[in-house]
């Protein structure tokens, strides 16, 4: 496939082309090429990676250069949408963001599921992993990574009754790192506890013959239990596990990564039960990475509450360590994430960490005192723990026992923990003793294995196993004839092949959009007419997804998502014709040649003058360094004054600005800038312009004006938008 | 099962041991734990297990899922789906897809059950 | 007045009914009483105060037996809605969420107005600050503050060439806080210099009298320069400077606030700059207050953008020190507030410093080291900065020469200050020096006053000025017949009187709402086509008022604000007649007389069974309590399973739970559920229940079943519907 | 102006500083550039001064426009405001309200005049 263009939307047509044939290009877990002490636009980094070739950088960085750096660690967003062709689009718009680690949502009860799927199913919270997705996945990962020129991590899970299988089908096709923790399966699957164990051993030498890092499973204990910080100590002996079964079964320490999450949230005092575990982590698990996860546990329908949750445990991340920076999408409590909050959580990771960046100089945890109290508290509860674990018999009689998520701060026990039997559960019974003579002709195999001994590898017995001969996978593109991609793409392709434009959240022309409304009244009464009111904007479905009282009389804040059953055909779209930009050379030789005089101000009772003063100054890019002459007359000036000044010095053109939008201030100001010039005779002669960040420029021409500027402006437009006028009334 | 925080009481026998040598203990004890479920991992294989040898042998999973099954239903998981399927492409001299397809069969069947009985366990 | 009623709208007839009677019923600044080491639901605050007596939490704090601890500090909520009548009704809310400064922002334009204002006209960005606006607000706070069992300060400005005045104004009619600064009028106002400092010490002394907290003016070189912080040094100047000038004239340190911003933001290494300056700050400072503003400089139009940089700007907060914690809303870089936005910007500083609460106590500032160095730095440019003030003449001089709001880092130098001229600006020579027998026969007047000796105090040549008799007042009501709150009301006294709901987000019936959408498409036709979509919405003026790229090509995120030109009537609403909800003793006797047993399950493929088992556990007040006998089938349970179960046991009812709505996977659930009992023939005999977050009472029964549970949905609901369902069951 | 940054030889003589002093020095600063406008400010008055001292002696705001302004065209600013309502007050044993009419007379504004000429400056 050729490179992607940056203004052409990914084919998935294209990705899904050849699929048999496509092989992926390496193996293994990337981190991010870390550059110390980086000097980015005159501001020293203390813990930034090498920059993006092309990216979208956070809103705030038009005020200096745009710049985009990128933090130390890896960032991962978390996809979740059910179909898989939505998922790729969606993974390029937040490796533009600045994810790279792309965390694909396994569908609802995959877990159960005893063996590989394949082909293309439409997923319920997540996608069907199968072998075309994770192709068309990667392949299109391979696009998208060189062209925002950094690789990019895929992630799924090798969890369930299937787990030795996925881990062969991840291995063979490159799968960059994957959850994988035997304990998962036991508590929050309920599938047997011996046959999580056996085939976990499998699964994980498979991920490390690939490279592939390895994220536990134990921060499900803090989402399940009620009080997320009591379960700490049980949270420490589960990484504590599942690192030591890694360890023994022959995984590298460097690709074993702790999914941890700051137990609690606000309004509890949380950094005083957050830092101490987070500290207690990092010391006792000093071999391993952090694969740090948002809090999901205390968020709520507020995406502004979750927001806030999110950034202070980025400040967890900096004021201890992170390797993997996972973000939570700020909606996660009230739908699957939507497109535009997985950019969301990666911004907030970013502006975060950029904002934290170098904290540990400055800040220091105070370890002995209240915090190392607690760290030491942590350890010593976790260790009587597994003491106890051992005295009841081990794990298996420790599960069975109920020890585990048992909301009690250990040793206090509520039981109610997840007892999980024995012989219980999925799968039950179905491990097998192997026989002395138990024969795996294949690389990669863990266990006993009794290799005849003419064979100098196993795999030798069959001419090479897939691992060894990638050629000799054997690829199926669909086996359910109705429930595929390119079944519900046909059913999409009408309005997509016309490029008609609908609003999506999820799927493509799911039509969805969100509205913000306040309503005078009490929540019940509020919820019920925020419905009436959505069905009189024509959404259809509608649904209140988040409330809350701003007072019980005087209001309530409500969002009501709803489907919209229209589709916009760009070719009858009524959009102005888009300005061209002259270049600044050709600007300032037009401007010397004919001198250039404007009067500028700011109108009303505006006491703003940022803005303009920007457009104008040569400092920063502002007409006056193309050579135009610029009087500045100040803030609040009387349109009458501007007038008159313009008059008195010949000026060619006007710049007002009012930035108060208040009561359409604005318009006033600009209709009443038009009529003046035209009272006094001059507004053939005059050039008249308003800028504002709530201009633009169809408002201006509305009222009057020859042109309208808002936010984003600089210098060169304006000064381009007076040369070309110029020349046109020349022509007239 | 219920029961108080008495974590003041409980630490004692830990109070005095320096900061290493308490996380030396944390891991001898996760360790500890967990060896006997490796043991356990070695000695035992599974249906899932299994097919990940076959499927690594060049197999679909849609082939895997018949072959393990029918290694199962044979009574001979024990010795390794793969090695079954090997083992009755030696004896048939054929190919490996060959055998799996033989497998299938009553006489491939009969014939690779007769060939592992009496065995070694 | 009668006291509020939590139920009831505030009257905003009855505050203004007689205000030419009201008094304030104190003066003076209050500051929050802190109570060191609270211990509320089993938790410790290090950093909190008293509660309220009736507040609207957190939304995560029902997690947590619904607690609504109180920060330490001081919360602002800055008001600027333009018209005040709207303003008493969110002082309300945000009251009700914490808020216990209330800060009326001033119409643009007061500044230059030479005299005091009467009346309420409507102003442009704030209110016209007049005495009439002052006394609804004091008099709807008095009944506010009664109502969540906490004193409210009510703050504005005393700024402009009518400086005395207002503080006149303020003295008597007990606002509690201003801003006031000499410098700010100088630099962003253009009153001219000598006028300014002379009344700032006239206006000083009043407030002083009144015991009125001040606020400084200093934060506005920082929104100002284009690198907020390369103005730090002159920060500091400006604050000492008006510190000196307020101590000289006799202002009492403890009322002197800094008004202090962290001056940058992310993607910039913010705390690298922020830090080091609070803690320079703070060290100079030590005898005055902080009231810490969030940044306003780099806020943009993204308000998720806006809520990570103000929550990091908390983090400062709490790191070093903060007396008064200011809010800025997060849409404050696209439209003045909204009314959901002030509440919002509220919460997420209660939010930020509860889970920050004690952070001093495990993490420490290093004094040493860069940090050190840049506040030595700080200190010493700060000094320079004024030694070169004296040396070229004072301050005077100075400000003529352009030394304030220069880009550069001082002492480097860019030529971009503000010079304001000595003899220049509004009011402009309209000093006059005092002759030697100058007499002003009042009280609090600053300077030379000759009072005769006749006179014990000066006032007495007069029986009382009005702060020792304020009966002598002269209140004013209105004097513009065209322009005041009358008028306005009654613009919108059909349709409230009726009671009709109206969307609005500043103004009473303004009918605005927000649309949230993602268009898949490039920027420009985005917004294009998102107008085009609002008006198919029935929106009218609609405007883009944010917009992000996804990727250039695949996809914009777009707000779109447009008016609803709507008003619902409830008497026409459908809506569901209210659950009554039995009291737990009801439900226990009747339970007892006749035995409840349900089976309840999580169906589906869903894996959550947390809200579900929280219903039924008795631990968590579930319907165990209530002698309900619960057999809980698990997670992942196929209806059938259920139905079977429920059969088996001789339930009364059947309570299913599906957390993911994928695909509307609950209704299809739901439906599924009343189908198959239907087809059993069990259906009459059975109740049957649906729960899951997005699962509403409508949902469930429009899915045929017979109720429905959603989000907040506790034991004691569902309890109370099954009693009263089996009773009406009974009688038909 | 312009000017590079030369930090680093400008505070060469506060190098030596301790911080305390450093910060003594930055306090003994602002206090003496302040010192000469607060001076200022005792010995000057403005109009918005005097109308502040108006309505403290109970005029409204629109009397008090109306009385600064006829004062300051009296020329007699400089006595303040509430002095010469009070004083012509006094002069005709008249109550302060009566004065404040009287004095935007002809009549009242010559007498004060006269009253207030030669005295002190």
């Amino acid at each position: 496939m050729k490179p992607l263009n940056y203004n052409e939307k990914l084919d998935v047509r294209l990705v899904l082309n050849n699929l048999a044939a496509y092989r992926p290009r390496r193996k293994g877990w990337t981190w991010r090429k870390i550059v110390p002490n980086q000097v980015i636009n005159g501001l020293t980094y203390k813990q930034t990676s090498e920059g993006l070739k092309q990216s979208i950088a956070l809103p705030a960085a038009k005020h200096f250069g745009g710049i985009d750096p990128q933090p130390d660690c890896v960032i991962t967003t978390e996809i979740a949408s059910g179909r898989f062709e939505d998922d790729l689009r969606r993974m390029r718009m937040a490796a533009w963001h600045g994810a790279d680690h792309i965390m694909v949502i396994r569908t609802a009860g995959q877990s159960h599921y005893d063996g590989l799927i394949e082909g293309t199913p439409e997923g319920i919270g997540g996608v069907p992993i199968t072998r075309k997705q994770i192709r068309a996945s990667r392949k299109a990962l391979d696009l998208i990574e060189d062209e925002v020129g950094r690789p990019i991590n895929l992630h799924s899970y090798v969890s369930g009754v299937a787990g030795p299988e996925i881990a062969v089908l991840f291995a063979e096709e490159g799968v960059n790192g994957a959850h994988q923790d035997p304990q998962y399966n036991v508590l929050y699957r309920n599938v047997n506890m011996h046959r999580s164990f056996v085939d976990a051993a499998v699964a994980k030498q498979l991920m490390s013959s690939a490279g592939m890092a390895q994220i536990d499973g134990a921060h499900n204990a803090n989402a399940t239990a009620r009080e997320g910080w009591k379960v700490m100590p049980e949270l420490m002996v589960q990484h504590a596990l599942n690192c030591a079964y890694s360890r023994q079964v022959g995984m590298p320490p460097e690709n074993i990564c702790l999914s941890t999450v700051p137990p609690s949230a606000s309004p509890v005092p949380a950094l005083s039960f957050d830092l101490p575990y987070a500290v207690a982590l990092r010391e006792l698990f000093k071999e391993y990475k952090m694969r740090a996860q948002m809090n999901t546990k205390y968020i709520e329908s507020d995406a502004r509450e979750a927001t806030v949750s999110h950034t202070l445990n980025l400040l967890i991340s900096r004021l201890t360590s992170v390797d993997i920076q996972s973000t939570i999408t700020p909606d996660e409590g009230r739908n699957v994430p939507w497109h535009y909050n997985n950019i969301g959580a990666v911004n907030t990771a970013q502006q975060a960490l950029l904002a934290l960046d170098g904290i540990k100089e400055m800040v220091e945890i105070k370890r002995d005192g209240i915090l190392g109290e607690r760290v030491r508290e942590l350890k010593e509860r976790a260790v009587l723990f597994m003491e106890e674990m051992l005295a009841v018999g081990g794990y298996f009689s420790a599960v069975e026992a109920g020890f585990f998520v048992d909301s009690g701060h250990y040793p206090e026990r509520n039981g109610d923990g997840i007892a999980r039997k024995s012989n219980g559960g999925v799968a039950a019974n179905s491990i097998t003793r192997r026989d002395t003579d138990y024969f795996a002709p294949v690389c990669v195999h863990f266990g006993e294995n009794n290799v005849p001994q003419e064979l100098s590898q196993p795999c030798d017995a069959v001419c090479g196993c897939t691992l060894c001969k990638p050629e000799k996978i054997v690829y199926i593109d669909e086996l359910d004839e109705w429930d595929n991609v390119n079944r519900r793409m046909s059913e999409n392709s009408e309005w997509q092949e016309q490029g008609l434009i609908k609003p999506e959240v999820e799927w493509a022309g799911d039509g969805i959009v969100n509205v913000q409304m306040f309503l005078p009244t009490d929540q019940r009464t509020a919820h019920f007419a925020a419905i009436e009111l959505a069905s009189k904007m024509n959404l259809s479905d509608s649904q209140v997804i988040h409330k809350q009282v701003m007072q019980a009389a005087e209001g309530t804040f409500l969002e009501v998502k709803g489907k919209l059953n229209t589709a916009i055909d760009p070719k009858y779209l009524r959009m102005p014709q888009e300005e061209v930009v002259l270049s600044g050379d050709e600007v300032r030789e037009a401007v010397a040649q004919q001198p250039l005089r404007i009067v500028a101000a700011t109108v009303g009772s505006d006491e703003h003058s940022v803005g303009l003063r920007e457009i104008i100054d040569i400092k920063h890019g502002g007409l006056e360094g193309y050579g135009v002459r610029c009087e500045y007359l100040g803030t609040s000036v009387p349109i009458e004054k501007v007038v008159d000044a313009a008059i008195e010095l010949d000026a060619t053109a006007i710049l007002i600005s009012t930035i108060i939008t208040h009561a359409d201030i604005h318009r006033i100001n600009m209709r009443k800038l038009h009529d003046l010039c035209l009272e006094k005779g001059v507004r053939q002669k005059l050039i008249l312009i308003g800028g504002g960040t709530q201009v633009t420029h169809e408002v201006a021409v509305e009222c009057g004006l020859d042109a309208g500027f808002g936010r984003g402006t600089k210098g060169i437009h304006v000064a381009s938008f007076m040369v070309k006028n110029r020349r046109e009334r020349g022509r007239k | 099962m219920h029961r108080t925080d008495d974590f003041a009481t409980r630490r004692e026998p830990l109070a005095g041991l320096s900061e290493a040598e308490l996380e030396k203990r944390f891991w001898e004890l996760a360790n500890k734990i967990m060896e006997p479920l490796v043991d356990m991992a070695r000695t035992h294989t599974s249906p899932s297990t299994e097919r990940s040898v076959i499927l690594r042998m060049g197999f679909s999973s849609v082939e895997a899922q018949q072959i393990v099954k029918r290694v199962e239903d044979l009574g001979l998981l024990s010795k390794g789906a793969g090695h079954v399927v090997w083992r009755l492409a030696k004896l048939r001299n054929s190919g490996i897809r060959e055998a799996a397809e033989l497998l299938m069969t009553d006489a491939g069947g009969t014939e690779i059950r007769e060939y592992f009985r009496g065995c070694c366990q």
